[in-house]
């Protein structure tokens, strides 16, 4: 591994070149600057039959359902389109955060619903149908509206009108790497006293009684040797 | 599946004849012949090990194929996974993929970035230089539903996205020197997935500079196993387990990060302020007592070995603390070697059980001297709707009954 | 069980379309939805690892309750075996038994050699300080049929007695002090099995001393599988595998070594003169290439990693070397770390292969300054009817055609 | 693990006292000095009942069956019985190896006997039988005459006549302890020499083509990707 020679022949006979028919087929990423994006578009309308054929048995026709996962819209005002900031985030009572109130990056929609969407058969949309079934879900939320068609040419102006578009920090230690964040300082910082280091203690929080068998017997979750057995929580706990 | 729940009373009687009689009367294996050699070409666990099972958490997820299992770590001894236990987490279900047919392709988002992208066969990866390294992988969700108050009973669910193993592969960095990366322009590393999902994230170049990125095919000493990625994934030491790429088919280069699904929508980390903080990716340091843990039995009073694991995505743990009376005192266990870089560490503590409650807590530190926090001091700067990298002390009561129960203190 | 043949051509062509067509058509694992967390609770390898098996050694011995399997080192990686591959050797078959009823018990060979004759449950053992260690088991026998003359085809069958796991359990010193042993006269420590067999080896002293010898429950993060000892083996790092009693029953300590039939009719090393040495016990420093190895056939020019393991009884590994032409010229190869006492230890190293026939050899040297010795050199000294301790250096013919053969050099 | 408490004292509630009756169960092993050996005793003559009921199917009626293990009996000389050394052993020419010119000791036989066979029936005979078997094992190979009663009296004077008794060496480097051998001093000594180490190369044995597939196909022994692929056994090598 340390010798002076170029890497592209040190390993004679390993790895080929790519084709471009090979790129094209797998390089499929959209980015936040969307470079990756092919050209393309789609209406609001034509991604309401998308969605109503392909996404809302599992995502509810407006986005709204948990059934399969969490929703994707809802939560989001027409004031957030104007600030960037999802003010629901800000109100800790608020319960649930939806797709639409997290994402930044109109791109991520674009490339995930393109790569991962509809769930039991991903990658078999169109450009056009991705363009369409985006436009329609952020005709849901509001940012775009019912007779909007999304193109590669508009949706640097749609991003611009993002929800959530200045919620993200990257202001913090855990970037592994130089490009983002504060350089790896931690923001909690605790220390290693040994003795008499809290005046008392209570209990803030406990497991109660009766879900102590929602996740199973935990005696059949432990092995039947050992230093401590596994309760048997279809019974009463043991006084 | 599961075995019978094992009879509760832990005990070393010695009998009405004089003796034991699991010892007086000779078991039938002292007294016959067994089996043959190869009975199984693959080994499985004892039957008397049914209870040790990776399990979903019941409710978390709404499918079964976007979700997780959790690895029983209060069963678990030392810092290798048995790689049947390897805790599981897929977005769109697991493959079992012809190794023969799978491809890895490198490639830059502009042709300036990299001069010769490339396409490499398993054959071939497994033809270039190897490493082998031991490193933990932790969801970056671990111990999430804990962040407001106790939510599950034991470590299996509070600490079992977390699992260890030896991989082997080739450095990330080796294949880019192959290709030609501008190592100038090119500061982001994007790793894509074969499975439905095609999972994206993307890893800074540091880290693929370091050496320590690894495209990997073996996990303790045999292939990845499907459901971690076979035949090949991406390991990011210290980073959290959605940038291991399962199922690994692409790498490319760029000069931006790629905000994908999982950088943009989840594992983004909610904070008081109602930001998210976004590409957060290191694991810090962190520990759990896994043995005596939530859910268990002591039976008796007396002895026990506290045993447990520590763990950082910074280095190396340093020194684990352990404390019996929910903190206030603490005392320093003994570390089992070897204690290597952004792998599971083991430790060991005596403690003589004098019957009454007692609240078990550990507390790791790394060697940059971070130490882990308490909840109060994690939720202070944190709030409580992060979801991720919790990485609090956790407290283990240990009730008069001998019933040990999940709780977190005021 | 075994997979189908593997078609010989390793290649990578681009294909007729201007691309190859496991990329340019999607696999089905890409366009659908993949299997469920938790399918199973103890997973397995893949299916296209139906070839990576133990197996045993045709016609080697002539009963399958009293033999061996092999494990496949030519398809490992790093230095963990998988446990479910570990090598096997019983002497009357091999048990599953029922923990809760399986017991310890201390003695001395007469009172006065331990103050406190004790029994202890899994339970209890389980109760006490824990270490988890890293380290190999070879079978003294490892090589055997290799003393004369080549016998057998690939690594697995020359050196696929040979595995390493992370053990976890008790040192054996901790026991025999909580039994009050006479250190000064009980010198010789007896380990007893459970099985038919009741296998019984003498342990000198001064290991248990060393805090080294452990009464292992754990292996790879699980409880030992049966076929090694479930649910408790000594582990007696360095010496012969034969030593490290399954089943492990009873531990009597005495005043002199116990002559037992492993110590007096096998396990004794014929040397020229026609005796036979007894007690020989530690298994000294010694590799072998993995890859490329016999059986196997490299199917182009070209880069290659050359891959293979260390490992010596006395200590750790300090460097090995690896030569491509018989031992005429050598290089030092790659370790991986962690370099650890008594343990595998992997090594790598870069060759070109320019399709002439070549001699693969590894060279394996302790931080004793042992070095590893040729077959020559060996048999100089031992003759070739040892049977036992056959640490020579292996060699692999690289043949133009590719295929590997097991060769001795004259 | 260290502190100044007495071991006994700091591990409180684990592990109990083994009571005399566990002690006597369990606490078998017969050492070469006899040290473990109960009392009793058996002919050669009941030993061949033993023999011929429990133990010839498998050994052969002589101890010479190499059927499901190599043979017991054989390969030794009543000059053997005076010197004791086995000749043969020092013919390098001499075709295996039975259990009796190997074993010096007779209580290894005795002890083995007891714990281990009948192979599918350990530890199922009494006391008397086993001095009777390993009697009759005796006089097959002329160590003891036929009608000859073995017992823990005259277990003593046979060993005196055990045709190995002096072919065991612990002089050597083997042995990680300080009671025997040579304090761990590598018999073998090689040196690392790098460059240039030998003359000429030439192969001394190697696999015979047509001992190839003599252990199965070896492409099914290999991962079908790799590095290197298995080799076809069971066709011809390529050329
Ligand atoms: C069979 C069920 C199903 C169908 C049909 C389906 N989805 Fe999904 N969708 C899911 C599941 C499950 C997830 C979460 C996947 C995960 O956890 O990674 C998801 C995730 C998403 C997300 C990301 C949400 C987030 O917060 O991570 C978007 C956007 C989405 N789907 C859009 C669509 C669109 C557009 C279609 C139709 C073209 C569609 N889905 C069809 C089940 C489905
Ligand atoms: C069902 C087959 C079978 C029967 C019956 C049997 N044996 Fe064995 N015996 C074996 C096998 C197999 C071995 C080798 C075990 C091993 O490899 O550890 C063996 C080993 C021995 C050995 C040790 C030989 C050596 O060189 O290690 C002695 C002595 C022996 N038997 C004596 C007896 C006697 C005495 C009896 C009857 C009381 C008996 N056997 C009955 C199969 C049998
Ligand atoms: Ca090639
Ligand atoms: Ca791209
Ligand atoms: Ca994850
Ligand atoms: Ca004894
Ligand atoms: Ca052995
Ligand atoms: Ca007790
Ligand atoms: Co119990
Ligand atoms: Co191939």
């Amino acid at each position: 591994l340390g010798t002076a020679l170029g890497a592209e022949s040190r390993y004679p006979q390993v790895g080929r070149d790519a084709t471009p028919k090979e790129l094209a087929a797998w390089d499929i990423d959209v980015r936040p600057d969307f470079k990756g994006l092919p050209k393309g578009q789609g209406s609001v309308q034509r991604g309401m039959d998308v969605w109503e054929g392909k996404c809302a048995s599992c995502h509810g026709v407006f986005g709204e359902s948990n059934e399969v996962f969490s929703p994707l819209i809802g939560g989001t005002t027409k004031n957030d389109v104007a600030t960037g900031r999802v003010a629901r985030l800000m109100d800790a009572g608020f319960p649930g955060r939806t797709t639409l109130m997290k994402v930044p990056t109109v791109s991520t929609l674009w490339d995930y619903i393109n790569r991962a969407m509809p769930w039991t058969q991903p990658k078999s949309l169109s450009t056009d149908e991705v363009y369409a079934v985006t436009a329609y879900l952020l005709n849901m939320a509001d940012v775009v509206p019912a007779d909007f068609t999304l193109s590669h040419d508009n949706i640097g102006q749609v991003q611009a009108r993002m929800p959530n578009r200045n919620g993200m920090s990257t202001d913090h230690g855990l970037w592994p790497g130089k490009g983002m964040g504060n350089g790896g300082k931690p923001d909690v910082k605790a220390r290693a006293c040994m003795k008499d280091c809290v005046p008392g203690v209570a209990l803030a929080s406990a497991l109660p009684d009766f879900a102590r068998n929602a996740h199973g017997n935990l005696a059949e979750q432990n092995r039947s040797v050992g230093a401590q057995h596994g309760a048997d929580t279809t019974q009463a706990p043991r006084t | 599946t599961a075995a019978a729940p094992a009879a509760l009373a832990q005990a070393n009687p010695v009998g009405a004849e004089g003796g034991d009689p699991n010892i007086l009367t000779l078991p039938e294996h002292s007294k016959g012949l067994g089996q043959a050699v190869a009975t199984d070409g693959y080994g499985r666990p004892s039957k008397y090990e049914a209870n040790v099972q990776r399990r979903p958490s019941p409710g978390l997820t709404q499918t079964s194929q976007a979700s997780v299992s959790f690895a029983p770590l209060q069963s678990l001894f030392g810092i290798v996974t048995p790689s049947g236990l390897h805790f599981e987490r897929h977005h769109q279900g697991w493959w079992d993929i012809d190794p023969s047919k799978h491809r890895l392709m490198l490639n830059g988002s502009e042709a300036s970035l990299m001069k010769r992208p490339m396409v490499f066969t398993m054959d071939e990866l497994m033809r270039l230089p190897s490493v082998s390294r031991f490193h933990f992988i932790e969801c970056g969700a671990n111990t999430g539903m804990e962040w407001g108050n106790v939510a599950v009973p034991t470590c299996q669910y509070t600490h079992g996205m977390l699992s260890c193993s030896e991989f082997t592969g080739v450095p990330l960095k080796l294949l880019l020197d192959m290709a030609g990366v501008d190592y100038k322009r090119a500061r982001y590393v994007l790793g894509e997935g074969a499975d439905g999902s095609s999972m994206t994230r993307t890893v800074p170049m540091e880290l693929v500079e370091s050496g320590e990125v690894i495209v990997a095919y073996g996990q303790n000493g045999e292939m990845l196993r499907p459901e971690n990625g076979y035949p090949l994934r991406l390991v990011v030491p210290g980073v959290q387990g959605v940038s291991w790429v399962k199922y690994l088919r692409r790498i490319e280069v760029g000069d931006q990060p790629y905000g994908t699904k999982d950088e943009a929508i989840h594992y983004v980390d909610l904070m008081p302020d109602g930001k998210h903080r976004q590409y957060s990716s290191i694991q810090e340091c962190k520990s759990v007592v896994t043995t005596p843990s939530g859910g268990q039995v002591l039976l008796d009073k007396g002895y026990y070995n506290v045993s447990g694991l520590a763990w950082s995505g910074r280095g190396k743990v340093k020194r684990v603390d352990v404390s019996v009376d929910g903190g206030r005192n603490w005392r320093t266990a003994r570390l089992e070697g070897p204690v290597m870089s952004k792998c599971l560490t083991r430790f060991n503590i005596d403690w003589v059980w004098d019957g009454k409650p007692a609240l078990v807590q550990s507390r790791a530190m790394d060697d940059t001297g971070y130490v882990q926090p308490s909840f109060q001091q994690l939720r202070a700067v944190r709030g409580t709707r992060s979801i991720y990298h919790n990485n609090a002390i956790q407290t283990w009561l240990v009730q008069e009954s001998g019933e040990v129960k999940n709780v977190q203190l005021a």
